[in-house]
């Protein structure tokens, strides 16, 4: 492994931003293309979001982001100690969202792995949710 | 986030700023709607212009505010997604429902 | 407290940037000045380096930046498990410093004094160094 | 990092970019110095104008290549440091012993 990072805080939504900002800023260490930033940006924004409002929902946790970074491959890893999934399966087909009221569209996990090469979630119901993506960037 | 109406259209115009994510969309949402509410527009323009980011709560808030539009009579546009906002767009298949065009003109005589 | 976080990440000098730039990302939740803002990327900057050139030196560790909000009161925690400072007085007078031969100007702690409101040093010999550094930005 | 050197007058320009920090100073030191031996330079110009921040490290650097190029009996001279740089020069007290200037022509000038 070339370099790791983890990042903890709070699951408050304003820390969103912050924390795909980080995400962004860790990528940076790859000289990224744009493109592949903003990829990042979007696929850790989707799963940060979904621990704060899926996996805590009023109670509140903190939420884990870890970086690895191996060659030109870049892996993060989000986590919460939130309810958990029941069904990943299903959480995971594009449109199916648990939370309709809140005008969520389901297309969260559609856009992680969309954006990343691979995706892989764990969950254990009442334990949280832990997901893991990574993407190999171009050589620059 | 700014708002303009165009009264003799019915037009809202919400002008969005820097990054719309679930933080965001919660007041986003609750704003445009009660100006829906309050200036009696039925049509909505999204100038996305000056978005430079936009994750799937933005989709919710489109489809959302397209729903309540559709049920006025009216229609909603959006001016000028910038390329990761035009990428969630056409993920969530938006384009097939709602129109796009690159300026505000344009977007007006849509409507 | 407002809001808090914690990143942990390899003692590895391209993270300086990394850090630096995840401490003003935490910041701007604040909607700091400019001003404001390059100070504190400028203090943290000083304290992360310290920790990976002077704490660790040659041997692989973890560097800890931890982020507190309390009202408009940031405050911001370096700290290493690396050698320890003997002697805390002299290590923060203007121009000492450590390691001449590797051109450090020893203006850093200085840095940190300045442009923070206050700044606390602990550090056990053989233990590591603890730096916390606060600040309370204008009212906007 | 850009260096262009201005042969009849022995100077060489290094026009820094981004940030300046302890990482990047490693690199810059040692590509400094070398071109300085390589091309007979005796005065050293620092333009600071693309360079958006710079902590003690950066001290560190215009101090040692300061004494290198007193040695050689030039001069250094800093240009148009942005205010987050040209605060941390200021609190080292660089600018009681190196020129400040805000274009290179007058920097050329001063040599
Ligand atoms: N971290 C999590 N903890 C608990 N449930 C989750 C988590 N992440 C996703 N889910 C479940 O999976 C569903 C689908 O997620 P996603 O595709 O991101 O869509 P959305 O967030 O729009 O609902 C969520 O509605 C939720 O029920
Ligand atoms: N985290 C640390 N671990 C061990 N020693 C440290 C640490 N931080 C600072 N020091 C000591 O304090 C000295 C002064 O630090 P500073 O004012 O930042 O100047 P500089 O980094 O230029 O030497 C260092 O040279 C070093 O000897």
């Amino acid at each position: 492994m070339d370099n790791m990072m983890k990042l903890e805080f709070l699951n408050k939504s304003n820390n969103e931003r912050f924390a795909r900002t980080v995400a962004a800023a860790f990528a940076t260490i790859l000289d990224p293309t744009l493109e592949e930033l903003s990829e990042i940006k979007t696929a850790v924004s989707e799963a940060v979001t979904n621990a704060i409002i899926h996996g805590y929902e009023d109670s509140t946790g903190m939420v884990c982001l870890e970086g690895r970074i191996d060659g030109r491959t870049i892996e993060f890893i989000v986590s919460d100690r939130g309810k958990g999934i029941e069904d990943i399966t299903q959480a995971m087909q594009p449109l199916f969202t648990g939370k309709p009221e809140m005008e969520r569209s389901g297309m969260g996990f559609t856009i992680m792995e969309t954006f990343m090469d691979s995706i892989e979630v764990e969950s254990v119901l009442g334990g949280g949710t832990t997901v893991k993506m990574s993407k190999t960037l171009k050589d620059r | 986030m700014r708002m303009k109406l165009i009264g003799q259209m019915h037009v809202l115009v919400v002008e969005m700023e820097e990054e719309l994510d679930h933080h965001i969309a919660q007041n986003v949402r609750e704003i445009i709607d009660k100006e829906l509410k309050r200036t009696n527009a039925i049509n909505l323009v999204f100038d996305f212009r000056n978005l430079s980011f936009m994750d799937s709560s933005g989709i919710g808030v489109i489809i959302g505010r397209y729903k309540i539009v559709k049920i006025l009579g009216g229609s909603v546009i959006i001016v000028s997604p910038q390329p990761q906002v035009r990428r969630i767009i056409e993920m969530a298949g938006i384009h097939k429902i709602i129109k796009i065009t690159n300026t505000l003109d344009n977007a007006l005589k849509m409507v």
